[in-house]
C-alpha cells in the first residue's frame, strides 16, 4: 500500500508544480498509468481501498497546474458505479473505467423531460471532457444512469467556457430511450447515492481549489519579489505584504476545514466548505491579477487561468449561495 | 510513484510497479499509538463522567460582578486541581502532570463542550509562571512558587508598557541594585487580571547600555509590597481584564531574580513560548459551541426565513469550523513535530478576524436588541451579548501581537517577503 | 437670510471640533437660541425656509463632537406638526417648540395594541432625551400623534444604552386615552406622513453619521502621526496608510451621495442612502479602535464612544438589512 | 452666527441677531447664472432630439468585431463633430467648442443616457493631442494636426513602457539626433487603441543625466513610418484595447518635436491633464445605466424573492449613485475652482472598486451562466457579459495609476500622513 505522503509526492512528480497547463491526453494516459483511479476503489472491488483525502491529493495535484485531464469526475463516476449494487456487470464497468475508461459524472445538473413513451428529451451539462468518454453517468430528476454518448437521440455538445484549462460539454438527449440495463439508481435510492456522492464532489473540488489558490498566491509573491518599481521590490510595499498575508490566512483555514472533512466527512455536509475553498480561490486569484498589475491583464501571463478555473469551480455542484443557504439551515436545525 | 493493485486486478488494469514500504495506508499507525488512543479514550470518558458531576453551573449570571467573577474562578480551579485535570502540562511528578500534548488537548477540547468557566485567573500561574520558574528558575525558587500555585497564589505578567506597543524590548521601567534588592520604578500595562494576582513576572530595565534586549533583567515581585498600586483598566465594554500597574521604588530582593541581570529577554521568550497552541484551539472550540446562540437569536427574531441571513450564518458557521480546523493541525503539527515558523500567527490571525466577524453577525441578527446595554459576562469572549462580544474581540486583534503584527510574520517569514526595512530615512 | 457655508460655520463655532461631548442642556440651550429649530421652518409658519440641506449641515454639526442635545428627533418632531395641518392650534405648537420646547419623534418603532374603549396598551421605543421633553410626536400603528409625558397611564423609562453620547427612553402606555385633538394624522395620511418624515430622519442619521466618521478618521490619522513603533511614525507604515485612504474613499462616497439627496431628496427613497451612511461610520469606527491599539480598547480614549453611535445610528429608523432591501426591491421594480 | 427669524416669530421666539448677507438661501444665484442655466436646459433638450434620431442602434451587437468596431466608432465621432458635439472643450473658434464644462457634463450626461458607444477611438486625439497641441505645440504643428481630428486622424499615447509600471519618469526608449531627425528605438506598451492609430504622442529618453524627469522628450510620431511595429495585447477577457509598440530605429523629424528637447516630462503633465473628470463621471452614470442588466439577471433566473440578493442588489445600486454622485462634486468642484489635491484620486478609486464589484454582483447572480463564454463587446465595461466584465474591471484597478498609487495619494497628499521613504535600506 502507500501513504498520503508517498501518494504526494508520487503525485508532484507525474504532474510538476512549474509546468503548468499539461497536455490533458497525456495526463490522462499517466493518470491511468499510475492506477489513481484505484486508491480510492474498495479492495473487495480491486482497489486500494484508501480514503477520501488520498482522492483529494490527487485533485489537489492536478487542480495546482491547472490540468485538464479529468480525473475528478472520473472518480465520481466511478463511485456511482461502485456504489450501484445491482448494476448487471458491474465488475466489468469496475474494470474498464480502471483500465482508461473515462466515464464522468456530470457536476451541474440537467434539464431533462420524460416523454409518454419513457424516452428522454432535454439537455444535461456540466460534463467535462466529453470527447474522449464512451459513457457518462448523469445524475438528473431524481435518478443515475449510464448512458452511451453514441446511442441514437444522444450529441455530444461542446460549449465555449471562460476556463481555459478545461473543456466542458452538454449532453443533449433527443427521444433518448434509456435502457433500464444502466440504471444506476432511482426512486428511493437515488438519495443515498447523491449523498454518497456529494461528499466526494465537494472534497475533490475544494481540493483541486485550494490547491490553485496556493499556486496563484505563491506565483504573486514571486512576481513580487522580482518586480521593481520605485526603486524597491513590490514584496517591500507593507500593503501588498499584508494582502498577501491575509490571503495566506484564508487559504490556511479553508484548507485546514478541508483535510478534517476529508478525514471524517460523516458529521456534516461538506458544500458550504466547498463554497469556502471556492471563495477562497475566487479572492486569491482577483487579488492575484491585481498584484501582477499590468502583465496580469494580459493573456501573455498564466495569472488569470487561475481567475478563469476559480470561476468555474465556484459553480460547479452547487453554487456559493445554495450550498451556504442549505449549511445555514442546517445549523439553525441543530 | 504508481500505487500497486490488489492481486484481483484484472488483466486489462493499468501497469503496477513500485515499493509497499508500509503495512498500512493510512498512517502506519504503530501499537504505541493504538495505545495512546485508548488512553485517550479513556481520558475523555473519566472527565466527561467528572464534568457532569462538578461542572459549575450558572457562572455566567455569577460572573458579573468582578468579586463573584473572581471567587467563582478561584474556586472552579482549585476543583480542577484536586480533580487533577488542572496541570496536565506540568512534569509527571505533580499531581495530574507529564500528560502528552494531546492528552491536554482531550482536556481542554471537553472543557469547552461542557461549556466550563475558562481558566482566566490561573492562566499566567499555571503557564507562563510555572515555564519561568521550571525552566530557568532556581531550585529554591522552584520550592517556594511552584506549589503555591497549586493552592492558588496568583501571577500575573508585567512585561507591556504604555509607549512600547507590540516593540515590547523597548520597554523603560527601570531597576537599580541596591545591596541585596533591586529598587523598581515604572509602569507596566495591559496586566491580565493583576488586580487579583499576588505575584508578578516583571521585565526590568537594568542597563541601557548595548541593544535595547540586552539591558533586561527578570524579576519575581511581590504585588502586595509596598510601592505597588494596580488599577483596573476600563475597557471599553465595561470589563476589567487588563491593568496598569505603577511601581514606586518597590524593593524586590535580589534572590527573586530569574537567570542573570541582564539575562531576562531569553527568559521573557522561554516565558510567552510556554502556552504551546491550546488556548487558540480552547477558544476556537468555545466559539463554535456559541453557534446555537446566533441560531437562537435568528429564531427570536424572526428571521428563519431570511435568505440572506440563513445563507450568512451557514457561511460564518463554515468559517468557524475551519478556523476550528486550524487550530486543530496547528496542534496536531505541533505534536508531530513539524511546526512552520508563522504557523502560530496564521492560528492567531484566522482566530482574531473570525472572533470580531462571529460577534459582528450577531450584532446583526440582534438588531435593536443589542444596543440596549445589558451586564457583561467577565471573562467570557461569546456570551451573546453581542455589542460586549464585538467590543471584546479587539483584546485579540490587538493584545498578544496585533493582526499588524502577525500579517507582517506571516508575509515575511512565511511567505518570504521582504522585512520591513530598519533604516528609513523618512 | 442665510448661506448654508455660513451655516456651517456658525455651526463650527457653536460646538467646535475639538470639544466632544459637549453639555447637552447647555447644547440644547444653544441650539434654541441660535434658532436652528426655525432653519427648515417654512416662512408662513415663521421659519426660514431653506431646504434640508441646512438640517443636514446642523446634524453633522451635533455627529462631529458626538453631541447628546436631540436637535434631529426634535426637528423630526417639528416637522411633523408642520405637516398637521388639521392640527389644533398647530401655530402654538410651533411657537413653543422655536421657542424651546422640546416634542421629539419617536426613532425607534412602538408596539402598542388599542383596547376596546381606545385605550392605548403598549411601549414606544427610541425617544431620545425624554426627560427633557413635555410632549412627544409618537409614530406607530399607522397613526402619527402628540402624547404629553404628563398624561394619566404614560411613564418615562430610560433604557440604559452602549451609545454613551446619548440618553434613550421607552414610552410606556398603560391604558392610555389618547387625545383626538392631538392626532397628527392617522388613515390615509398617515402614509404620506411617513413619507414626508423618513427622507428628512434619513438624511439628519446620515449626515450624524458621517460627520462622525469623518471625526473618528481625523482622530485616527492624528493618533498614527503622534504614536512611534519600531523607531516610526505608525502613520509612516502603508498598511495603515492604505486602509485609511479606502475609509476617506468610503465616506467620500457617502457624503456626496447625501448631499445630492439632500439637495434633491424626491427622486428616490433615502433609506438605503441612510444605511450606506452607517454602514460606513461603523466601517471607519471598527478600524479606528483598530488603529489605535490598546488605548483604544480603554474608555481612557474617546475612539469607542464613535463605535458605539455608529451601532445605535445604524438601527435608527431602519437598519441596513431592512433598508437595502428595499432599495434593492425599488431598484427591481424600475 | 444666530439666524434671523422672519418678521412674524412670536415675541418668545430664541434672540435673533446677526447679519443677512446674501438675497437667499440656497446659493445666492445671480442673473448670469440664471441664463447659463437656460443655455443649459436648451443644450439638453436640442441634444435629446438630435440623438433620438441619430444615436446609433445596435452598436453592442456590431462591436463584437474589431473591424467594425473601429468602423463605428469612427462614424460615430464623425457624426457628432458634424452635429457640434464632439469637442465641446475645445477653443470656440472650433466648431462646437468653447463650451463651459457644465456644458460639457450635459453632453456627456445625455450620451450616457442616450446608451450611446464611448468616444473610446478618438478619446486620446481630442484630449491628450488636442490639448498637447494647443499649450505646447508650435503653430505649425497646430495647423498641421488639429483640423485633421475633426476629419478623422488617430492619436495613440506612446508613454508607458514595459518594466515601468506606474513609475512613468524610469522610462527607457531612446532617442537619438542625426540631423534633422531623432532616430528612436525602444518599446511602448498599454497604448489604447494603437492598432488603429494614424499618429502617436511619443515619450522618449534623449539624456541620461540628471534626474529621470530631466532627459525625456515629447515627440509627435507618424505610426506608418518605418520602424513602427503594433502588436495588439490579447487582454483575458479578450479584448485587445490596448498595444504593444515596437520601435526600431524610426525616424521623427525634429519639427514633430514638442517643446525643447529634454523638456518632455512637463509637456506630458499638460497631456494627462486635459481630461478635466468627465470620464468618470460619463462612466459611473454608465454604470448607474445598466443596473437594469443586473434586474433583468435577478428576475430571469428566479431570485426576486431571495431577500439576499434584493438586499446586496439594493446596496449596490446605493453605492452606485453614491460613485455617480461623488463624480458629479468632483466635477462641480472644478467648475467652482475649489477642487482639493487628492480628490481626483477620490473619484477614479471610489469607481474603479465599484466597478469591480459591480460586475461581480453580476457574475454571482448570473451562476453558471456567466461560465459560458459568450461574444464580448469591445471598448464597453457594463455590457451584461459579467465575466467579461469583470475581468475588463482591472482594466481601471491598475491602469491609469493603480488603486494602490491612488491611496498612496489620499493617504500621503490629503490626510497629510508620511510619504514613502525614498531611501529604503532593505
Amino acid at each position: 500500500m502507500i501513504t498520503l505522503a508517498e501518494l504526494r509526492d508520487a503525485a508532484d512528480k507525474a504532474f510538476p508544480a512549474d509546468a503548468l497547463r499539461p497536455a490533458r491526453d497525456a495526463g490522462w494516459a499517466l493518470i491511468a498509468e499510475m492506477g489513481w483511479l484505484m486508491v480510492c476503489l474498495p479492495e473487495d472491488d480491486g482497489g486500494l481501498g484508501l480514503g477520501l483525502d488520498t482522492a483529494a491529493v490527487l485533485a489537489g495535484a492536478l487542480g495546482r497546474v491547472l490540468a485538464g485531464a479529468p480525473l475528478v469526475p472520473a472518480l465520481l463516476g466511478l463511485d456511482a458505479i461502485v456504489a450501484a449494487n445491482g448494476l448487471a456487470d458491474r465488475a466489468g464497468w469496475i474494470e474498464r473505467i480502471c483500465g482508461g475508461a473515462y466515464i464522468p459524472l456530470n457536476l451541474l445538473s440537467g434539464r431533462v423531460e420524460a416523454g409518454a413513451n419513457g424516452a428522454l428529451t432535454g439537455v444535461i451539462g456540466g460534463v467535462f471532457e466529453a470527447d474522449m468518454a464512451s459513457h457518462i453517468v448523469a445524475g438528473f430528476g431524481g435518478a443515475y444512469r449510464l448512458i452511451p454518448l453514441d446511442a441514437p437521440g444522444v450529441a455530444v455538445i461542446e460549449r465555449s467556457i471562460w476556463d481555459e484549462s478545461r473543456r466542458l460539454f452538454d449532453i443533449a438527449l433527443t427521444d433518448y430511450q434509456p435502457d433500464p440495463a444502466l440504471l444506476l439508481a432511482d426512486g428511493e435510492a437515488a438519495r443515498p447515492m447523491h449523498d454518497h456522492l456529494a461528499p466526494r464532489a465537494h472534497l475533490a473540488l475544494a481540493a483541486d481549489s485550494l490547491a490553485g489558490a496556493q499556486a496563484a498566491l505563491t506565483m504573486s509573491v514571486e512576481y513580487l519579489q522580482g518586480r521593481r518599481q520605485f526603486d524597491r521590490p513590490l514584496a517591500m510595499f507593507q500593503a501588498l505584504k499584508h494582502r498577501c498575508a491575509d490571503l495566506k490566512v484564508r487559504i490556511a483555514a479553508a484548507d485546514a476545514l478541508l483535510w478534517a472533512r476529508a478525514a471524517d466527512p460523516a458529521p456534516v455536509p461538506t458544500g458550504a466548505m466547498k463554497a469556502l475553498a471556492c471563495e477562497v480561490y475566487s479572492a486569491v486569484t482577483e487579488e492575484a491579477v491585481q498584484f501582477h498589475g499590468g502583465i496580469g491583464l494580459t493573456q501573455e501571463h498564466h495569472c488569470h487561468l487561475f481567475l478563469k478555473r476559480a470561476a468555474l469551480n465556484a459553480q460547479l455542484c452547487g453554487s456559493a449561495d445554495t450550498l451556504n443557504a442549505a449549511a445555514g439551515r442546517a445549523a439553525l436545525a441543530t | 510513484m504508481p500505487v500497486r493493485a490488489s492481486a484481483s486486478a484484472p488483466d486489462n488494469a493499468p501497469v503496477i510497479t513500485g515499493a509497499m514500504p508500509l503495512p498500512l495506508g493510512r498512517g502506519g499507525r504503530h501499537e504505541a499509538a493504538m495505545s495512546a488512543d485508548q488512553n485517550l479514550t479513556r481520558l475523555r470518558s473519566d472527565l466527561r463522567a467528572w464534568l457532569a458531576a462538578n461542572a459549575p453551573q450558572g457562572w455566567r449570571a455569577a460572573a458579573q460582578s468582578h468579586a463573584e467573577f473572581a471567587a467563582s474562578q478561584r474556586a472552579w480551579f482549585l476543583a480542577l486541581v484536586a480533580a487533577g485535570y488542572a496541570i496536565p502540562h506540568w512534569p509527571a511528578k505533580w499531581p495530574g502532570g507529564g500528560r502528552s500534548l494531546a492528552a491536554q488537548k482531550v482536556i481542554y477540547e471537553e472543557l469547552a463542550a461542557a461549556d466550563t468557566p475558562r481558566l482566566l485567573l490561573s492562566f499566567v500561574s499555571t503557564y507562563h509562571a510555572a515555564a519561568t520558574l521550571m525552566e530557568c528558575g532556581g531550585a529554591a525558587q522552584q520550592a517556594r512558587y511552584l506549589p503555591a500555585i497549586l493552592t492558588g497564589e496568583t501571577w500575573c505578567q508585567g512585561f507591556s508598557e504604555p509607549g512600547a506597543g507590540s516593540d515590547l524590548a523597548s520597554l523603560k521601567c527601570r531597576a537599580v541594585r541596591e545591596g541585596d534588592h533591586y529598587i523598581v520604578t515604572g509602569q507596566k500595562v495591559w496586566s491580565t487580571m493583576a488586580q487579583y494576582a499576588d505575584k508578578c513576572l516583571l521585565l526590568v530595565r537594568t542597563s541601557s547600555d548595548g541593544v535595547k534586549q540586552a539591558g533586561i533583567t527578570f524579576l519575581l515581585m511581590d504585588m502586595k509590597a509596598p510601592g505597588v498600586t494596580v488599577r483596573p483598566i476600563h475597557q471599553i465594554q465595561g470589563d476589567e481584564e487588563f491593568c496598569e500597574i505603577f511601581l514606586d521604588d518597590v524593593a524586590v530582593p535580589v534572590a527573586d531574580r530569574i537567570g542573570e541581570e541582564g539575562a531576562g529577554w531569553a527568559v521573557a521568550q522561554a516565558t510567552l513560548a510556554s502556552e504551546r497552541g491550546l488556548t487558540l484551539m480552547e477558544l476556537s472550540y468555545r466559539m463554535r459551541g456559541a453557534g446555537h446562540r446566533i441560531a437562537a437569536l435568528i429564531r427570536d427574531n424572526g428571521l428563519a426565513g431570511d435568505a440572506g441571513i440563513i445563507r450568512d450564518f451557514g457561511a460564518i458557521m463554515t468559517r468557524v469550523d475551519a478556523t476550528c480546523a486550524l487550530a486543530d493541525r496547528f496542534l496536531e503539527n505541533r505534536m508531530a513535530g513539524i511546526e512552520a515558523v508563522g504557523d502560530a500567527s496564521l492560528v492567531k490571525l484566522s482566530y482574531s478576524r473570525m472572533l470580531r466577524d462571529f460577534s459582528l453577525l450577531g450584532l446583526r441578527v440582534g438588531g435593536m436588541g443589542e444596543q440596549y446595554r445589558a451586564p457583561i459576562v467577565f471573562g467570557d469572549l461569546n456570551t451573546g451579548n453581542w455589542m460586549a462580544d464585538f467590543m471584546n474581540s479587539y483584546a485579540w486583534t490587538i493584545a498578544g501581537g496585533s493582526d499588524e503584527v502577525q500579517r507582517g510574520i506571516i508575509a515575511e517569514r512565511m511567505l518570504g517577503m521582504p522585512r520591513e526595512p530598519k533604516g528609513w530615512a523618512a
